[in-house]
């Protein structure tokens, strides 16, 4: 068997990435959405990861700093959820089509 | 005093669908099967979050049509069907069937059954604020004060099985007076039962009184104004907490309490904890009480001389006494028959049972838990 | 301490966290996706593991897992599901998602095929047993700057959802 | 096959740490095994010491003293119809109280019973042992949310605010204590369950008396904030019976219920054993550094045995004030034979290679048997708080006063 190098890794934060750009362009619900950012956030983090195997500790740092992002995003983007949802009772991204309500 | 309709609630069920984060309510169903309804109530619960924005009650579960059933009784016949009403304290409910009888005959128990009478109401008072706490106690989460108090009302029981045979619904008066004579050592034990519930009772108040979470919970909590008590009808510690000096056993007195010497505990805010206080007050009064009555009792028959066939001249009487829950009144309308025309109970849970919406508009869930406990509702006296 | 079945456990994990990612966007129920997330989060903290970051991995599980997760659920609860999940779930251009999201994925591809003699295969062993301590000081040495901007942004965040979420100030 | 099973004995180390696989599972099982056997016993305890708080005798018709009880009601658990709420959303139902489960057992990996007597020791021992079981509040509100009902709900996300609220306060009050392991001359700190251990040992105290109060302090809010954590009385609102019937579990019913009081009870044990390991010194036996010598270590290590001799004693106490009636006969025997068992565990560990072994794990197992009774005495004597009082002790008091304990710790530190 082929032992596990870098590039594995790599390929799975890809993939991982490839999957959450799907999600994001593609579905309607602004709650799985919301899931892919943290997909594609997470793909970046096991790249970083993944690298600081090789370079040092610095990718650890940054993928702690994406986290704390990612804790960011999600209040404030599930904030804006509750307060959509109250006005026009719907969580569908294809009706965010307002600048104001 | 604002306008009575006000405390009708209308609760207009919204569209279940809807969540209650988005400014809409949500309905909560609580009971008939509740763990803390005290029975079969049941209070649809109208919620903003766990802020209550109203509430309905809806009773009648219970409900098996004792006035009713009077109307084809006997007045001697009916007495025992009282006890079923309020079934913690049945000797107060037959204490004012049976007066209220009595003034309709025009005839007087004599002293001696007085005195009995008194004694026996008084502890049952007390057992029936010792239910209170326990299961109030355990609403609010307190479990272990249920234990305790259910082990001293076990001895109230006692008395009361030795006296007339029965527990719960003793059915201990008889129009006119009492049916038994007192056992021998009855006194005996009034008095040792007098001498060993009082540390028993600081034993509840030092569990309860001054823990913290017991006062923050009750605290403030279900507060009711004086004027607001009076508008409803509230009557019993629920009006005495709010500071209105109301005792029936003061104000017309009946039995023999015109000649005892006892205070009314009375409380300042209306809230939880002070109805808590004038409660364990109470208790400490009618001991009080009992061991005036079981110091002082004559000697002397114990029933009045009663026609067999009783038969009432026609008129009607509304007599009060003060039952541990509140007014308890029956209205008895004779038409000269050997059965009433009709009798009418003023019970006072069910009175109370009134308050609980402007008591707990705008308070948490919780409350209202605690609520219905200080309330001192039983659920047979609501729905009769 | 060698790790035991480095591959069987590279393979296991990697593929449970790709299998989670295509449950997360294509389940109806939103909170079936987000249990997805979450199995393929701890997947993922594993990796982490694997590669000598527990810290990182920790981190994962107690802010990703234990935090954000829930406030996901949170709001899912708080938001009618009911409805969403009658309607159509993809959008109108899900086939041009697609094929970009395709394109980017071969543009991966190309990367890494052309680009593999940039990656060593060989991977150097760091010392785990103080990883903590080494991140923490390069967090509050070299990152100090970058660290307090980053707290300042979770205040920022905060502040922003109760305004947002909040009904009347 | 053979060396690899015995390469690990005679190491002095974890065989999570040593990479032994086999050793690894037979501990895990060891633990899995002994902490069910101390759920179940924990369940017959707390309801014959809240019978007593509570002036009743508690269980006493199965087995003598109710011992069997426990086994009775697993057996009615187990045959007990699975209800399904007809509007539930099947999945997560059924996966919401594995997720406890699993959350409340996987946090046994890093507890340390003693120096060696862990399944291994990750050097972010006790950030493993808080994530991990911060994901048990997953399960409340899967739970909540997947009965389709409203009192569940509402449960559920009053027990979620609760557990992460107090989370905060918790976190607080263990950085202090790990601020604590950096106390050496080196100045390393350490979050590895056994390393914080063996700091308390090196510095020679308990961190619960170290920079005294400040320790008691950041423990005192641990040990409330932990209640708070695994909702038990006076903090138990998600399950709140007077008020939500049972909160969250309120549409569970047999094996899948017992699976969330399995889950409850293990996660007491397991903060138990977080406050036990980072203030009260872990496996370490009362006054290691003032009592020491030979004569002393004798003494320690025979307490275990006494221990259990006395437990035996008290069963045999029992067994002569059971009723004469021959109706009693077997409730007799059982007694007996359940003391003499006692009794022979008892003398088993007077047996120098035993009690030599047994001790870490004795003390450890004490410890948490002193907070397990805490939990009782708690449910016997409180009120239940409202909610948002809840909140407000979490947020308003703990929390300023576990990051107060929390500078003052680390200028402490640097000052002394």
């Amino acid at each position: 068997m082929v032992p596990v190098t870098t590039l594995h890794y790599l390929v799975t934060a890809a993939a991982l990435f490839v999957l959450g750009v799907i999600g994001v362009l593609t579905r309607r619900n602004v709650v799985i959405v919301l899931m892919s950012i943290e997909l594609i956030l997470n793909a970046v983090n096991l790249n970083l990861v993944a690298f600081s195997r090789i370079w040092g500790l610095h990718g650890q740092v940054f993928a702690i700093f994406v986290i704390t992002d990612a804790a960011a995003e999600a209040a404030v983007g599930l904030g804006i959820l509750i307060a959509f949802f109250r006005n026009k009772e719907t969580i569908n991204v294809d009706e965010v089509d307002l600048l104001k309500w | 005093m604002a306008d009575p309709t006000t405390y009708l609630s209308h609760l207009e069920l919204g569209e279940p669908d809807k969540t209650f984060l988005d400014s809409n309510e949500l309905i909560i169903n609580m009971g008939p099967q509740h763990p803390a309804t005290h029975g079969v109530l049941r209070v649809i619960l109208k919620l903003d979050g766990e802020k209550v924005l109203g509430t309905e009650c809806v009773i009648g579960y219970l409900h098996r049509g004792v006035e009713k059933i009077a109307e084809n009784r006997t007045y001697t016949m009916f007495n025992p069907y009282v006890d079923r009403m309020d079934y913690v304290a049945a000797v107060s409910n037959g204490l004012g069937y049976c007066e209220a009888v009595e003034k309709l005959l025009n005839i007087e128990a004599p002293p001696r059954a007085r005195y009995i009478r008194v004694i026996l109401t008084e502890l049952n008072r007390l057992a029936s604020h010792q239910l209170w706490l326990g299961t109030h106690a355990l609403d609010i989460g307190a479990m272990t004060p249920l234990f305790y108090t259910f082990r001293d009302r076990e001895e109230i029981l006692k008395i009361f099985e030795k006296y007339c045979g029965a527990r719960l619904t003793t059915h201990a008066f008889r129009i006119g007076g009492c049916q038994y004579e007192t056992y021998d050592g009855f006194e005996r034990d009034v008095k040792k039962f007098l001498d060993f519930v009082p540390p028993r009772i600081d034993e509840y108040e030092e569990l309860l009184t001054t823990n913290r979470i017991w006062v923050e919970r009750t605290k403030n909590v279900g507060k009711i104004s004086a004027a607001d008590c009076k508008a409803l009808g509230v009557t019993g510690p629920v009006l005495r907490a709010s500071g209105v000096k109301w005792d029936i056993r003061k104000a017309l007195p009946y039995a023999a309490y015109p000649e005892f010497d006892f205070e009314i505990p009375t409380g300042a805010n209306g809230d939880t904890y002070d109805r808590y206080m004038v409660r364990m007050q109470e208790m400490r009064q009618s001991l009080r009480i009992v061991r005036q009555a079981v110091e002082r009792i004559p000697e002397g028959p114990i029933m009045a001389k009663v026609p067999k066939v009783m038969k009432p001249p026609a008129g009607e009487i509304y007599h009060s006494i003060e039952a541990p829950k509140g007014e308890l009144g029956y209205f008895v309308v004779s038409d000269g028959s050997t059965q009433p025309y009709r009798v009418r109970v003023r019970p006072p849970s069910f009175v109370n049972l009134q308050a609980l919406d402007i008591m707990v508009r705008g308070q948490l869930v919780a409350d209202v838990i605690a609520v219905i406990g200080t309330l001192d509702i039983v659920l047979g006296e609501v729905d009769r | 301490m060698e790790p035991v079945a480095t591959t069987f456990f590279f393979y296991f994990l990697s593929g449970l966290t790709l299998l989670s990612g295509v449950l997360v966007i294509t389940r109806k129920n939103a909170v079936h996706s987000a249990l997805a997330l979450i199995l393929g989060l701890l997947a993922q903290a594993g990796l982490y593991l694997m590669l000598y970051a527990p810290f990182v991995a920790g981190v994962q599980i107690i802010l990703y897992a234990g935090g954000i997760m829930v406030l996901f659920l949170f709001v899912i609860m708080l938001v009618n599901i009911e409805r969403a999940q009658k309607e159509e779930q993809f959008n109108k251009q899900w086939l041009i998602g697609i094929l970009s999201a395709g394109a980017l994925g071969a543009l991966f591809v190309l990367v890494y095929t052309k680009g593999s003699s940039l990656f060593p295969t060989a991977m150097a062993a760091p010392v785990e047993s103080n990883n903590t301590q080494q991140v923490g000081e390069l967090l509050y040495g070299q990152y100090m700057f970058a660290f307090e901007i980053a707290s300042l942004l979770l205040l920022v965040a905060i502040i922003g959802a109760v305004v947002m979420a909040k009904r009347r100030i | 096959m053979l060396d690899y099973v015995t390469s690990y004995l005679g190491m002095n180390t974890t065989p999570g740490q040593a990479g032994n696989v086999f050793w690894a599972l037979v501990y895990i099982f060891v633990v899995f095994g002994g902490v069910s056997v101390a759920v179940i016993a924990m369940n017959w305890l707390e309801r014959k010491a809240l019978a007593h708080f509570q002036i009743r005798l508690g269980p006493m018709r199965v087995g003598p003293h109710g011992l069997l009880q426990p086994i009775a009601d697993a057996v009615k658990l187990l045959t007990k119809e699975d209800i399904v709420p007809s509007e539930a959303d099947r999945f997560v139902f059924w996966i919401a109280p594995l997720i406890i489960l699993c959350a409340s057992f996987t946090v046994y990996i890093v507890i340390p019973f003693g120096p060696t007597h862990a399944i291994t020791d990750l050097n972010i021992g006790i950030l493993f042992m808080l994530g991990v079981s911060s994901l048990s509040v997953l399960g409340v509100v899967m739970a909540g949310w997947a009965s389709n009902s409203h009192y569940p709900l509402i449960g559920s996300l009053r027990s979620s605010a609760q557990m992460i609220s107090y989370e905060i306060a918790m976190g607080m009050a263990v950085v202090s204590a790990i601020l604590m392991t950096s106390l050496n001359k080196s100045g390393t700190g350490t979050l590895s369950m056994i390393g914080i251990v063996e700091a308390q040992q090196q510095q020679q105290v308990w961190f619960l008396f170290k920079f005294f109060p400040l320790g008691f302090i950041a423990f005192a809010i641990f040990a409330i904030a932990m209640v708070a954590e695994t909702n038990r009385a006076p903090f138990d609102l998600p399950e709140a019976e007077s008020e939500l019937t049972a909160g969250f579990h309120t549409e569970y019913s047999g094996l899948r219920w017992s699976l969330f009081m399995l889950g409850e009870y293990t996660a007491m044990i397991a903060v138990s054993s977080i406050a036990v390991t980072l203030w009260l010194g872990g496996w370490l036996r009362p006054f290691p550094n003032t009592l020491t010598g030979p004569a002393w270590d004798l003494v320690f290590s025979l307490i275990p045995g006494f221990t259990f001799l006395a437990l035996a004693a008290i069963a045999f106490v029992g067994v002569i004030r059971m009723p004469k009636h021959p109706y009693f006969r077997i409730q007799t025997a059982g007694l007996a034979a359940f003391g003499a068992g006692l009794g022979v565990i008892g003398l088993l560990l007077f047996l120098p290679p035993v009690r030599d072994r047994i001790q870490d794990i004795f003390w450890f197992i004490a410890k948490v048997a002193v907070f397990m009774y805490l939990y009782i005495w708690y449910r016997a004597t409180f009120p239940r708080y409202r909610f948002d009082q809840l909140m407000k002790v979490g947020w308003k008091v703990l929390l300023p006063i576990a990051i107060g304990v929390l500078i003052l710790t680390a200028i402490l530190g640097v000052v002394l």
